[in-house]
């Protein structure tokens, strides 16, 4: 299992490869990138604040819990903070399975709960101001 | 003493990033979150969420000597 | 949309970079690779046949009919044929949304239909003789 | 004329690959299968899936002069 979080860029496929996962029959990866801001807002870039230390504890508890619960071979994620501008990758999520269902089910929980308990914050930046993009409360 | 981080729009909205405050006795994390923002706390427009020892907790649990304790807004990754 | 049945390996990240979406917020990528094999059969190989033209025409209308279910921004379909080993890739499919929801569903139920619709059929290849994969009816 | 394909393990069974079949008047798709695989039909140990112009479709169903049958099992591809 690998959990990281880095201002950097990352290439999805070298980072898959990298675990050299091998007797898996389904891999599923998500990858979550910046959208193209509304125009009307000025928006020029997202910044992401994160809680250092927390993020990888959490992020490393919510890939366990998908592993038990879907009965994973493998799990990666990656997630950026800093600055990210249109298009930027934001977070990659890839599991391995035997069997694709189980591959689903458990890349989407983990992009799920990460959403809701990761302790990551983003902010629009604009020209008139910055804009804390309204988040979820996570489930203690 | 307990290390008390701020996050986001609560670190923004209290000025305070990072400080350490000398518990004399058992306290909430409110408790706790109240004494280090002083007159500031009510500019908060809502109960922040509170990190204890980096997992999510409740303002109403009592902290020790020691821990680490965060506060924030819902979070926004992904 | 780029559907395409090949003998060659493919890349799955160069695979989706040439289809250059943008304004996606998700994008999910399911790979199906050959599982080991049962040591006990003496399993060498997989021998995939297919139905030349018909793959293509069939994986296009799973993936146009996914599209329009889910509101995906872009879809990408490669599958091979021919003779592959234990680890192989055999499969791509990469759907483009703007949320992850839409491109969770969408890549899933292509790879779902395309399992009882597209015309391929797997043997076993042993020493003892070949063994047809008992594959699935399609709905027509 | 109409072109008949076998796949899998029904081109394996009939020992038919590819060939054309000169229609006299309308007929099922399973007819023109009977009528190509001749005694071996026999050995499938089910009926067949039949696709027509590359579209799956239903062995009832009546081919036209210049039609494409495909006949298979079902299928195991991803």
């Amino acid at each position: 299992m690998i959990v990281r979080v880095q201002a950097e860029d990352f290439d999805p496929e070298q980072e898959a490869q990298a675990l050299a996962v091998t007797g898996a029959g389904a891999r599923v990866s998500f990858v979550g990138t910046v959208r193209d801001f509304n125009a009307t807002a000025r928006v020029t870039a997202l910044e992401i604040e994160h809680y250092p230390r927390m993020t990888e504890a959490e992020l490393t508890r919510v890939a366990h819990e998908a592993q038990r619960t879907w009965g994973l071979l493998d799990v990666l994620v990656v997630h950026r903070y800093g600055r990210l501008h249109a298009g930027d990758r934001i977070v990659l999520v890839v599991t391995w399975a035997l069997h694709r269902k189980a591959a689903f089910r458990g890349c989407e929980e983990i992009i799920d709960v990460l959403k809701t308990r990761a302790p990551f914050w983003k902010k629009e930046i604009t020209g008139d101001g910055d804009i804390w993009i309204e988040g979820e409360t996570p489930q203690t | 003493m307990v290390t008390v981080r701020c996050f986001a729009s609560v670190r923004e909205a209290l000025g305070l990033s990072l400080c350490t405050y000398a518990l004399e006795r058992p306290m909430s994390a409110e408790a706790v979150l109240a004494a280090v923002a002083g007159e500031r706390l009510s500019t908060l427009p809502t109960r922040p969420l509170v990190a204890i020892n980096m997992q999510h907790g409740r303002l109403e649990s009592l902290v020790h000597d020691g821990d680490e304790l965060a506060f924030f807004p819902p979070v926004s990754g992904g």
